[in-house]
């Protein structure tokens, strides 16, 4: 078991005849991920590698009634859109790659989701991964093996530096999800640290989070009450401080979304917080080993 | 995307919330003191906040006292930035200071109508003392406002009578405004009630959602468009943003040309621990182009600060033959001195590797600093032998 | 409120759902005639379905053969209407007929488009028989049609390649169109490709909220307004019409003036039962001014036809001392001759049973025929004593 | 007990300054209905018929926390938005006197009144009365009186004529609803009925439909299944037939719609339908009596 996908997930293209979607496709299904079909308006009918090309969602559905994950690739102005049509026609869980969509247009399809309980992960992710049996979205499978560790991360190059890192250290990953770069996220460092929680086949979780946002301390609370370790890396200590507007935010936001912030909540809250890529198997080895 | 007070101001105007009447003025319209009714008051036109404080807010009961004003504000840096232009607006009597802002809540993913009895300066404290109630007004994304909240919002601004139907036009209006134009702020603070009862929004805060500017060619026409809204601009900045590379300078000696914005921040802050200096921050963005990629590594080059150029790929959506293609045109076409210490890993890193090697076999000369490292090579390892190539090539 | 063809079709263009290229002809404009590219399609313009075979659609290919087709069809009835005008419209190559409706669902209480790719006159046997599927999408009041659910609804239509966004297109059109008039229905049938790959709404019928015209003054502007939909109006429908009262002249000689539509159809219902004969139906709406009561009782005692007449009130929100006050002062106005058999109970009867007491004392002379009995009295016995007053007055 | 309403009721009134609403007001008091408060924007502070009058439903409900309904009194234009304040004030039952409700409006407010599970009647109802307890709208006291039969009627005077053929006849009701008379309704025929069949203190219901619409037809099959006997009236059978459009209506509704197949549809369930008026109470002693 793995969380979010496994080598049974059928899983759609949406934006398929799109360069970067075909590519992709064809990673995907040499990894061996169920690509069972694509989807773009008005090129039903063609194939891409191999993959049918439908018109709709529900008319690949109508074939594929198995199916339940949709990775979205298509322009920003049609993601939105696209993850409603994917939800309509009852995917379970939308991954976003699709980056710099309309904070508007997330939130909406965000609300829409959760009302019909549908995991939305993105946008701006470089997907998921279970190594060995399933890889959803973009990401290099070089950089990752199979093993017991959950990793999550903001950042798509941050997520693969890790998973390196771990595997230089001979950790494995159980599954490595990127939760996106958009500024709205369909699903959150909490709802993952949940999953990893509750995966019998996850032993420990490495979190990756950055300046700017609020998720990363809204998750702090929930790391304190979790069995399993997690070991937190925080980027933009270095970065200039980033701008503020007006009071509204910090009405609503406090102090939230500095990197100190983030390290002092997660810090408090019982995450081991390491200060480079190298430490981070370090660190997780002595929380495995109950010498920290 | 920050507005300046004007422009928001502006887009105030067309939605119908109404602002005090005013007049933009730069060194090259004070002839347009002629047109305002005093007394008035001047606001230097920044970015950042803190302006009363700075003596960038004043007041100015005839033509000359303004001019006066205004001149000695021109030209002064602000945090950063320096004002060239002020608004001056005819000054109004203020009989009740009010608080109401929409805003994008980031906690709870949904649109958020905040109003208070009391505004102004001290918002903060209020909120953080709860000295006055502020109200908070969450509706489900892409609802519609109806008249009631308008009218409850009103209410809780303490706004009766006739008045009540004034306020809740001007929360439906904020409101609309906020949706129309893609906001995640949309602030008035204070919202005001003047003597003669009229509801005025005596200052306007915008933020507009860079990534929705494609639905509002209205902005352009109205002369808003994407900025750079931390201090001035360098010229490589302004470079880097006509290019539409996201770039900023820092006072290092590292060039720093990663893959993604994520890793970006993450190598700026891995140089610093490992105790190097970097030069800049940037980011490729999702799969750049090739001459965007070669955009980027000539910003590092022509830099005269750069002693060391930093670069790191780890193909995702960006490919590695892409990346390698890119490099070694640059290479062969700017001939570089500097030495560039890199790592290329990810999807089709083998086919990238053959184009490096082939380049290398090629251009020899060339090639003496440059060194591409695989997956099995730490990215940490990487940062540390570019920050001692740039020590060495300092001394 | 049903459209005519033609302005339905004024309204499609409006909003950008392409139909035919068209003008409309009565006997005022037949020159406008020469204006049209033949051959064309003659639709004589009436609320009632049955053209077809009514002959009341035709071909022609030229002016001549148009014209005398047109005065044949001019001045004809159709179910009860008098055909006065005709649209011409450009013959179109058909290559598939198909069929698009968006309409209120009073089963589900949702908007509701329904789409089938066979279309035409046969699309109700289909529906019944099931022979081609008509899919049913519905949404929700107050929800936006989101682009896949558009596109959903044109792939449901057989619509491939380009012709899938164009299609989509029509449906999002036609979906506003629903919304923004405030429509119970916009149905487009057939819906057509023609030879050329354009989609065209060969016909059109649209029937608008009544009760929501008030947000729609552009209607006005186009000459679309409230009219009776059901046969010619007589001159006292047209009356009735002018003072806003709903009122149908019916063949009988009973006079109803009733309170409230919905037992002016019982008191119809119940007139019938006991052997009489209702002239008229008539409503008076919620709570009717004195001065619409009058105007009321005035349709029915100029109507010669009519013998007898029964009112009643049965006070809620509209008062028995309000009728009672309307109904003297008519009296002593007009000094009817006819019978009027009543009953007055419910709110303020006391009150109304108080004005009618001092208007018999007052005016004895006028109260000869005139009876308005109590609560005590049951409904029915006050219909049967008015059947037989009017079987006693055309003695 | 009664259903929807009784003598503990607390009820709002809002657009109470209009002439309607406040001589009602006046007559609810009278008759022992608890009108805690009037609601009318820019209006608050004012007081009528002894009520107090607040701007906003929120205001009223801080004063008045038990409040659970509103009756709605203001112009067609405004009677969405009204009814949408009362939902999000919390009332659970809001009872809609403004007549002439544009569709478009009423579909919506009643779709987010089902949403929050909120019971709306009307619109252009009369309102409701349980004899001897409780009276929300303008139904005039002297047409009813307590007793235990259930009226539903979808024309005000039809049902004012029916309680009172009814209490000439002996026989009191335990409530009287009037549905209301816009072509769209907050309640139908069935969700009464059922109130009915539960309730205790009702031993047979009449029901009055008229010609138009499907209420009717919809309620038929819920008739099959209930205990307590249902006598119906159906108006409209005299009536010129009505208006048809197009064939998209016909579609959706079959043949629904006239006198005839509404009382097709009843008689078939096992209700019994009566002729006139005065065969109600008739019908009625029948059912009650087993003698039917």
């Amino acid at each position: 078991m793995a969380i979010i996908i496994d080598r049974h997930t059928e899983t759609i293209v949406q934006g398929i005849t799109g360069s970067n979607a075909a590519v992709h496709t064809k990673f995907m299904l040499e990894y061996g991920t169920k690509v069972v079909g694509g989807v773009t308006p008005g090129k039903g009918g063609q194939n891409v590698e191999g993959v049918k090309v439908y018109d709709t969602v529900s008319d690949c559905v109508v074939e594929h009634p198995n199916v339940t994950v949709a990775s979205i690739w298509v322009p920003p102005r049609f993601a939105r859109d696209a993850i409603l049509e994917s939800i309509e026609a009852g995917m379970k869980r939308v991954i976003v790659i699709t980056e710099r969509i309309p904070v508007h247009d997330m939130l909406y399809a965000r609300h829409v989701a959760r009302e019909k309980k549908v995991m939305i992960i993105g946008g701006n992710t470089p997907g998921l991964i279970s190594p060995g049996r399933s890889l959803v979205g973009m990401l290099p499978k070089i950089a990752f093996g199979a093993g017991r560790i959950g990793t999550v991360a903001r950042s798509g190059a941050v997520t693969y530096y890790i998973a390196n890192s771990l595997n230089l250290a001979g950790f494995g990953q159980s599954t490595s999800v990127g939760l996106g770069g958009d500024p709205i996220l369909g699903t959150n460092f909490e709802d993952v640290l949940r999953l990893f929680e509750e995966d019998p086949e996850t032993d420990a979780v490495v979190m990756a989070g950055e300046i700017g946002g609020v998720y990363e301390e809204l998750a702090a609370p929930f790391i304190k009450t979790m069995k399993k370790p997690v070991i937190a890396y925080i980027t933009g200590k270095a970065a200039p401080q980033g701008k503020r507007l007006g009071h509204a935010g910090a009405i609503v936001e406090g102090n939230m979304g500095t990197a100190a912030s983030k390290i002092a909540a997660l810090e408090e809250n019982g995450a081991v917080v390491a200060e480079t890529l190298s430490e981070i198997p370090r660190l997780l080895k002595q929380a495995l080993d109950g010498t920290h | 995307m920050r507005l300046y007070e004007y422009e928001a101001k502006r887009i105030f105007k067309r939605q119908g919330v109404s602002v005090p009447a005013g007049v933009v003025i730069g060194r090259e319209n004070m002839g347009d003191l002629d047109r305002v009714v005093y007394p008035v008051v001047i606001k230097a036109q920044a970015f950042v906040g803190g302006r009363g404080k700075a003596g960038l807010v004043q007041s100015a009961g005839n033509r000359a006292e303004a001019q006066e004003m205004i001149l000695n504000m021109l030209g002064r840096d602000h945090a950063g930035h320096k004002i060239d232009r002020v608004l001056i607006e005819q000054k109004v009597t203020v009989k009740r200071e009010l608080y109401l802002a929409v805003i994008v809540d980031r906690l709870e993913h949904m649109p958020l109508i905040m109003s208070s009895q009391r505004g102004g300066m001290d918002i903060e404290e209020i909120a953080r003392t709860k000295s006055t109630p502020i109200l908070k007004y969450y509706l489900n994304p892409g609802a519609h406002l109806n008249d009631f909240m308008a009218r409850n919002v009103a209410s809780n601004l303490g706004l009766r009578g006739l008045l009540l139907k004034d306020g809740a036009d001007t929360v439906h209006r904020l409101y609309r405004l906020f949706v129309d134009y893609d906001c995640k702020v949309a602030e008035i603070n204070p919202l005001v009630l003047t003597d003669d009862d009229r509801i005025l929004a005596l200052d306007a805060k915008v933020d507009l959602d860079e990534d929705a500017m494609f639905r509002h060619p209205q902005l352009i026409q109205m002369g808003i468009a994407a900025r750079h809204e931390v201090g001035e601009m360098t010229e490589r900045e302004k470079f880097a943003k006509r290019a539409g590379i996201p770039y900023v300078d820092l006072d290092g000696d590292i060039g720093v040309f990663p893959g993604g914005a994520g890793f970006g921040i993450a190598s700026i802050d891995l140089i610093q621990h490992y105790g190097g200096k970097p030069a800049n921050f940037m980011d490729s963005g999702g799969a750049p182009t090739q001459e965007k990629l070669r955009a980027m590594l000539g910003l590092l080059l022509d830099n005269p600060g750069v002693k060391a150029i930093f670069g790191a790929r780890f193909g995702g959506i960006s490919r590695c033959d892409d990346w390698a293609k890119a490099v070694v045109q640059f290479i062969v076409e700017n001939r570089p001195q500097k030495p560039m210490i890199m790592r290329m890993a990810g999807n089709m890193e083998e086919e990238g590797r053959k184009i490096i090697e082939k380049a290398k076999v090629d251009h020899p000369e060339l090639f003496k600093k440059i060194k591409v490292y695989a997956y099995d090579t730490p990215i940490e390892e990487v940062i540390k032998e570019t920050i001692r190539s740039a020590q060495t090539e300092k001394k």
